[in-house]
């Protein structure tokens, strides 16, 4: 179940003066970078929800953040209708495919789950490839960013809108804690815990599901019409299914179900891309080794390792306490 | 309160549940008995709707539920013990009863509030985990906490849903001497309008707490009565109580 | 036969048994007592060697007992658990089948049919999915299984939990019937007249460590023992 | 040197099109080298990995802009990249020369100044094609491509010059792109339709597959295979092997094309890389020869660069190029060849030399480039 | 339409030699999956280095040669995965499983780059194979009744191997509960070792079977993986059944989806998963338990 530790206190004040650090000071190119690690950020949050607190591994984030994209692209380029409209109506568009996904895989588990999603998520990509009016494999250009005019921010520079990025993170961040720490984030900790018992206790097990995934899609769809807002040009390739296994693999490089980790995932999976990148074009060789060097050292990714760490140490400072941290499962009435 | 009319349900080739009619009055304590595979976990399974029965109906407060899924009974005010430990794992003892008790109290799928801060709920958890036992257990998860006291939060997370009918499945298989007292004293201390349906190996027990008696044999009811009536049974005697004390 | 001397044990950083001692001895029952939670199930799983030895020493026939489960059952030693972890995919008789085999033991051979004489109704479901069968099924399949290892020496946890007390009546019989085909056998139980009618040897375990050692005909007189560490 | 050039080479390194990439850098390399003399510029080269994913290849190029300050780019394979750094190109001023994308808009409605295309435009490829089909008494044809924007496009050329000059076409499909691993259905359909030929579009892996299957079906005698010639493109017609033997397909470039340029040109590209050049190694060459006339006309800057490459017109391996002032596209002969067995595997003898046609206006306005 | 009778023959032959290429892939992914709960997202990569190995190996032997030796390689990287990675994933969860293998999916397509290049090599059928036949009134090129009768010797032989012999009894215990089943003296490392190795030598022989007919190229596993997926997942994880069943549903769906709906081709298999998925959320022949 989520709680906010010191850890995370501090580990999230401390991103978030990286982030403003290098909003402030960095050249164009950081803030490019930059820009890319918070919408990934947002991306994976919305996957941690989901995966890391109900256990519903998807495979079609990355599709449905492909759909909040070119719904913000369709209403506000295809139909000329304002930006701001335009990126509620992608969340809401979002949301609801998600929710509907949500709602027809809730029967599914483990890998089967992950295989109906995938399904999903290829069907819209199939989709937006052949559909002419989504303008097929070349893609849509000509995307117009928020006009904040009235508050005195031009979202077309690129800091302005690295900022309005971290606000938005920031943002959706908070939406995650208090989905988590309500009701029904609990009943989804229940849930993933132990579906049968959830159901048997009187909780409407399918809704739970579907309400939590239509939530993190419309985290998705936001994190899409950022993303189309940011590269001005959309195209299939934004829901393909290796997008999605991509912000996977940075849940899990940063730490499934701690909602931080994937925070931290985020900046360090783009910033190793980036920097491998330049150096050689094998840089899938490195990022494959390191991903499987950090799942083989067991630990819950890279802030799993950290809390694991500081965990150990406040068990000594707290000799008395009475909370142990994880035992190993043997053999148990599992 | 809780009603069976002629359930019938098959495996396959194997009939398990034959023709079984039971009446529950409010505040009846059921005791169940009966030889193991008799089929007393799937008559559980069939009243809570985990099974659906191939005939008959289940009638819950004078309403017919059989087609109602598992939730929406829940809902209605049934619920269950598992023979086999069924907890949130990963959770602990708190959270675990705060579960039930938050969809007890309708905020299990609240988005605005945290259903485990409900005062409410705090108050159901307190008193459960006195009830079972499980005070100084608070706070651990289920993974650090041995076996017996597994099988006494079992019994925590069913009563936290505050149910009307409550159905114990070997509740205290796995207990020792002395927790079986405790739930002993647990069953005496739980409100007398509570109606309970319990299936139950420990005979000293099963005829302490039972109002009445039921013995299931090959998935059939062989004898519904009182409990002086079922000690003198030849029949029990015979399919399920023999005494390795007598070899 | 089984011998184990100062054991510190338990799950992750968690130490359940803090220096236990006790010993088996061929051709006789020891049964092991303690209130729940007391370390019994714990020391069991150590011995098998599905929980790491953190210090101390067990041996078996005189030689320290191997790491590995399979090496611990290849030596001879048959577990029955307290979960009795049926296999759910296999069918009853798969269950029985794929451990029928010898480990080299000396008491009688136990074959498909013998233990299907011994728990008929395991005949009944012989198709069955494993998991398909009630709890008391599930306990007489673990302990089926187990003694078509033809173990020398069988570790039972808990083997009358959930049993029909005729049913508990007849397992009494039949692992009677084994003591005295000179089975030897490690007994955990609750049930105090189950466990002391059938053992020769009796350990009380509290709080990972023995607590009470003595035979059977003692723990039944001694009152105070029973009280203290049993809570009868 | 008197002026520095940078040059950001934008092209897929990892990926499916990395063959095509490393041709590329290959053929832009030797360019340099061979006519690197010729200029008093400098040429510093900075290279990027597209990955042929848009966003990643928008943002390498706006690295390469904005950071690395370039004042020209190279390279470009897919379409969809070419369509995600358009805005940003135009908009920045830079002159980009595209050394593969061939979608028709990018020298169509989206085109500009600043974008100079030295490699081909889809249509441009299969147009002469359907003419010189007719001609040689090919009446029915079933078409087969890819189901993505540059299939449609090449095949869409092909169809307007073949109905144009009184051909039939009996059936169309469009096969899922980079999902189909058995062409034996389609293949069947076409069988079935009654035409007398084939003509198809694929290239890469597909291409092999394609050219394999259609083979393995013994199709090859009565429905005479005909296609673009990324279809037995020399980057791979060796892992199609004698399948390809006998197809006929036409190309801007044919690695045997009889003119003392390309036989300079393909003896230094195998010398360097021990392969026959492809289409794509020559995109590289004929790009970076662009970029050093444009620097021989006294281009110093990225406009000057851009007004300049627009202008540039010389006789390389693929003979006379120009560039088409209206829309920024090479103008260029098209060939038609035919896959024959030669003496050390597969090799092409050019069956016609189809004159070089500009490519319609296709919505193109040109803004002036201000100095 | 109008198509005789002879052209649905020849479709309905291409949909099974399609199935059973599917399916040699997909049985080597469903015995690693289903029986050991391993999820071997790095099966498509195994299959690419099968047709790699098999073209150098042709190039030097021939076909067959590639053919028999092919297999035995990709097993040999079996080894290597599985006592340098695979062995201690075993224990931990699927999701750990699911990234290890992703990040393998990485690694070993930038292996196959770096040691065959980025170019498509050849692997052409062997002169035995090539031509075709005369076959229920149509020519049928016998390379690819070739696949449709290797496919059905392997189902048979596994189905033998599984169904009638206890060692896959042993191989489902040990899946099941791996410490229970060690406690009864099973020999599961072993037995999880050989089973991996197989499953690769598998996914190596559908490599080196399908390089023929499509091409040898470093994205050719990623490509393969999904439709893999797909089938084990309609078929349902771990039984052969279910592999055999969802590669036929695979290739006759595609097939015939190409010739009767070709605009939905691509979307027609995604939404029959997803059905299967909401009616039968386990697949249709699930392995028991
Ligand atoms: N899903 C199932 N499929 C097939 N047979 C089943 C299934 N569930 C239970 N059975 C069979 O039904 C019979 C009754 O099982 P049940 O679990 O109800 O017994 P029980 O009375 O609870 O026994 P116990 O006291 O041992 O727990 C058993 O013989 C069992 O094998
Ligand atoms: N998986 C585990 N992780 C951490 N602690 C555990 C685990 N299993 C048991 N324990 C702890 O170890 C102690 C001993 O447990 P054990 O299961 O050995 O008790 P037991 O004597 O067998 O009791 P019971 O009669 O209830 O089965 C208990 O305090 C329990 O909390
Ligand atoms: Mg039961
Ligand atoms: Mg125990």
């Amino acid at each position: 179940m989520f709680r906010h530790s010191t850890l995370r206190y501090i580990t999230l004040a401390l991103l978030t003066s990286l982030a403003l650090f290098q909003a402030f000071t960095a050249a164009y190119f950081g803030l490019e970078v930059l820009t890319e690690i918070l919408i990934l950020a947002m991306l994976v949050v919305a996957l941690d929800l989901v995966a890391g607190f109900g256990g519903m591994v998807s495979l079609c984030h990355g599709a449905l953040m492909g759909v909040g994209a070119y719904a913000y692209t369709t209403v506000s380029v295809t139909l000329g209708i304002s930006p701001l409209v335009a990126m509620a109506g992608a969340v809401a568009l979002t949301g609801a495919a998600a929710w509907i996904i949500g709602a027809i895989c809730s029967r599914s588990h483990g890998i089967y789950f992950i295989m109906a999603t995938l399904a999903f998520g290829q069907m819209a990509y199939s989709w937006v490839f052949e559909a002419p009016i989504f303008g097929g494999d070349d893609g849509l250009g000509g995307i117009p960013r928020l006009d904040l005019g009235f508050l005195g921010i031009d979202l077309n520079d690129s800091r302005s809108f690295a900022l309005f990025c971290l606000a938005a993170l920031g943002a959706v961040y908070g939406a995650a804690v208090l989905i988590l720490r309500s009701g029904l984030g609990r009943s989804l900790s229940g849930v993933m815990h132990n579906e049968q018992r959830m159901r048997a206790l009187g909780l409407t097990v399918w809704r739970v599901k579907a309400d939590v995934f239509g939530l993190s899609g419309m985290i998705a769809g936001l994190a899409g019409a950022l993303a189309a807002q940011h590269i001005m040009y959309i195209s299939p390739g934004l829901l393909a299914w290796t997008v999605s296994g991509e912000a996977l693999v940075v849940v899990i490089l940063g730490g499934l179900g701690t909602l931080v980790g994937p925070l931290v995932g985020a900046a360090a999976f783009v910033l190793l891309k980036h920097e491998l990148s330049a150096i050689t074009t094998y840089w899938h060789l490195v990022v494959g080794l390191v991903l499987i060097g950090v799942v083989m050292s067991r630990a819950n990714g890279i802030f799993g390792w950290i809390e694991a760490r500081w965990g150990a140490r406040l068990d000594r400072r707290l000799a008395d306490a009475t909370r142990k941290s994880a035992p190993e499962e043997v053999l148990n009435d599992a | 309160m809780l009603e069976t009319r002629n359930l019938d349900k098959s495996f396959g080739a194997v009939h398990v549940t034959r023709d079984v009619s039971l009446k529950l009055e409010r505040g009846e304590r059921r005791v169940i008995l009966g030889p193991n595979g008799a089929g007393k976990t799937t008559l559980f399974n069939l009243l809570v709707g985990e099974l659906t029965p191939d005939s008959g109906s289940v009638h819950l407060a004078g309403e017919d539920v059989t087609a109602l899924p598992v939730s929406r009974r829940a809902r209605r005010g049934l619920s269950r013990s598992y023979q086999k430990n069924t907890l949130f794992d990963g959770l602990t003892v708190e959270e675990n009863l705060g579960l039930a008790a938050a969809v007890h109290a309708g905020h299990a799928t609240q988005l605005w509030s945290d259903s485990l801060a409900k005062p409410e709920v705090r108050e159901i958890v307190r008193e459960v985990a006195e009830q079972v036992n499980l005070v100084p257990h608070i706070h651990a998860r289920v993974s650090e906490i041995s076996y017996g006291m597994r099988r006494q939060l079992e019994v925590g997370v069913a009563l936290a849903t505050r149910p009307l009918v409550l159905l114990m499945d070997e509740p205290t298989s796995g207990v020792g001497p002395e927790m079986s007292k405790g739930f002993h004293d647990l069953l005496n201390n739980l409100p007398r309008d509570l109606t309970m349906l319990i299936i139950e190996h420990d005979m000293d027990l099963a005829f302490d707490v039972a109002d009445t008696i039921t013995v299931l044999n090959y998935g059939e009811v062989v004898f519904d009565g009182l409990p002086e009536a079922a000690r003198g049974s030849k029949l029990l005697k015979e399919i399920y109580l023999g005494s390795w004390e007598d070899a | 036969m089984l011998e184990v001397t100062g054991v510190a044990s338990g799950y992750g950083e968690t130490q359940v048994l803090h220096g236990l001692s006790l010993e088996a001895w061929a051709g006789r029952v020891l049964a092991i007592l303690g209130r729940n939670g007391a370390g019994k199930s714990t020391t069991l799983k150590t011995i098998m060697g599905l929980l790491p030895l953190k210090s101390g020493q067990i041996m078996f026939d005189g030689k320290p007992i191997p790491a590995r489960p399979f090496d611990v059952a290849k030596s001879g030693i048959a577990y029955v658990p307290e979960t009795r972890d049926i296999f759910p995919s296999l069918s009853v008789r798969e269950n029985l089948e794929i451990t029928e085999r010898r480990f080299g033991g000396d008491t009688p051979d136990w074959t498909l049919e013998r233990v299907l004489d011994l728990f008929p109704r395991l005949g009944e479901r012989m198709n069955n999915g494993g998991t398909q069968l009630s709890g008391g099924e599930q306990q007489m399949l673990a302990i089926a299984r187990a003694l078509l290892m033809n173990p020398r020496l069988l570790i039972l946890d808990e083997p009358t939990e959930g049993l029909a007390p005729i049913i508990v009546k007849m397992i009494h019989d039949k692992l009677q019937e084994l003591k005295s085909d000179g089975l030897s056998m490690i007994i955990v139980e609750q049930n105090f007249g189950f466990a002391t009618s059938l053992a020769d040897d009796v350990v009380v375990v509290g709080k990972g460590q023995v607590v009470w050692t003595g035979s059977a005909e003692e723990i039944k007189c001694d009152e105070h023992a029973q009280h203290t560490w049993l809570g009868v | 040197a008197a002026t520095d050039i940078k040059v950001g080479l934008l092209l897929p390194f990892s990926g499916v099109y990395a063959a095509l990439g490393n041709d590329i850098e290959a053929g832009f390399n030797l360019g340099l080298e061979r006519f690197g003399d010729q200029t008093s510029a400098a040429f510093e080269v900075v290279r990027e990995d597209t990955e042929v994913k848009p966003p990643v290849a928008l943002g390498k190029a706006k690295k390469l802009i904005l950071q690395d300050k370039v004042d020209v780019m190279v390279g470009i394979v897919s379409s969809g990249v070419l369509g995600a750094v358009r805005d940003m190109v135009h908009g920045a001023g830079v002159p980009l020369i595209v050394a593969n994308a061939g979608n028709d808009e990018a020298t169509g409605a989206a085109c500009s100044p600043f974008i100079t295309r030295m490699s081909f435009s889809n249509g441009q490829v299969n147009r002469p094609m359907g003419t010189w089909l007719h001609g040689q008494g090919v009446q029915k044809v079933y078409t087969l491509a890819p189901d993505y924007a540059a299939g449609r496009q090449m095949i869409d050329g092909f169809v307007q010059s073949f109905t144009a000059a009184g051909g039939e076409i009996v059936g169309q499909d469009f096969t899922p792109f980079q999902k189909t691993q058995d062409f034996g259905p389609y293949l069947a359909q076409a069988k079935a339709s009654g035409a007398d030929a084939v003509y198809v579009f694929y290239a890469g892996g597909e291409a092999i597959s394609f050219v394999k299957q259609y083979d393995s079906f013994g199709l090859k005698t009565d429905l005479p295979l005909y296609g673009s010639g990324f279809l037995t493109s020399a980057l791979y017609v060796d892992a199609e092997g004698p399948a390809a033997e006998g197809v006929v397909t036409a190309l801007h470039y044919v690695p045997t094309i009889d003119n003392p340029a390309n036989k300079a040109f393909a003896e230094a590209f195998t010398g360097a890389t021990g392969r026959v050049p492809s289409e794509y190694a020559v995109h590289g060459y004929d790009a970076a020869r662009a970029l050093i006339e444009a620097t021989k006309a006294g281009a110093t800057d990225r406009a000057s660069l851009a007004n300049a490459l627009r202008k540039v017109s010389f006789d390389g391996p693929r003979g006379t190029l120009s560039i088409d002032p209206a829309t920024n596209n090479l103008v260029q002969p098209i060939y038609v060849y035919e896959t024959v067995a030669g003496a050390d595997g597969l090799t092409q003898t050019v069956l016609a030399e189809l004159p070089a046609e500009k490519d319609p206006v296709n919505g193109c306005v040109m803004a002036p480039v201000s100095n | 339409m109008t198509h005789d009778l002879g052209f649905w023959t020849l479709q309905t032959l291409n949909a099974l030699q399609l199935s059973m290429l599917l399916f040699l892939l997909s049985i080597g992914l469903t015995v690693i999956f289903g029986l050991m709960h391993f999820v071997n997202l790095a099966h498509g990569s195994l299959y690419a280095m099968g047709a790699y190995f098999g073209a150098s190996l042709a190039a030097v032997g021939g076909y067959w040669l590639g053919f028999f030796l092919a297999p035995v390689a990709v097993a040999g990287v079996g080894v290597l995965l599985y006592s340098g990675l695979i062995k201690r994933m075993r224990r931990s969860g699927p999701m750990a499983q699911v990234l290890v293998t992703f990040g393998l999916i990485f690694a070993l397509l930038d292996l196959t780059r770096i040691f065959w290049g980025d170019l498509a090599l050849a692997l052409d059928a062997p002169a035995l194979l090539d031509g075709r036949v005369a076959f229920l009134g149509v020519e049928y090129p016998i390379y690819r009744l070739f696949v449709i009768v290797l496919g059905l010797a392997i189902f048979g032989a596994l189905a033998f191997v599984l169904g009638r012999t206890q060692i896959g009894a042993m191989i489902r215990a040990g899946v099941d509960n791996d410490a229970m089943a060690a406690c009864l003296g099973i020999n599961v490392e072993r037995l999880f070792f050989v089973v991996f190795c197989v499953g690769c030598a598998l996914a190596g022989l559908a490599g080196v079977v399908a390089a023929p007919l499509l091409s040898v190229t470093p994205e050719m596993g990623l490509q393969i993986l999904i439709p893999t997926l797909i089938v084990i997942v309609i078929g349902g994880l771990g039984s052969l059944k279910g592999a055999i069943a969802g590669s036929m549903i695979y290739g006759f769906v595609q097939t015939f989806g190409a010739v009767l709906a070709p605009q939905l081709a691509s979307i027609l298999i995604y939404a029959l998963l997803a059905a299967v998925l909401v009616i039968k959320p386990v697949g249709l022949f699930p392995a028991k338990g």
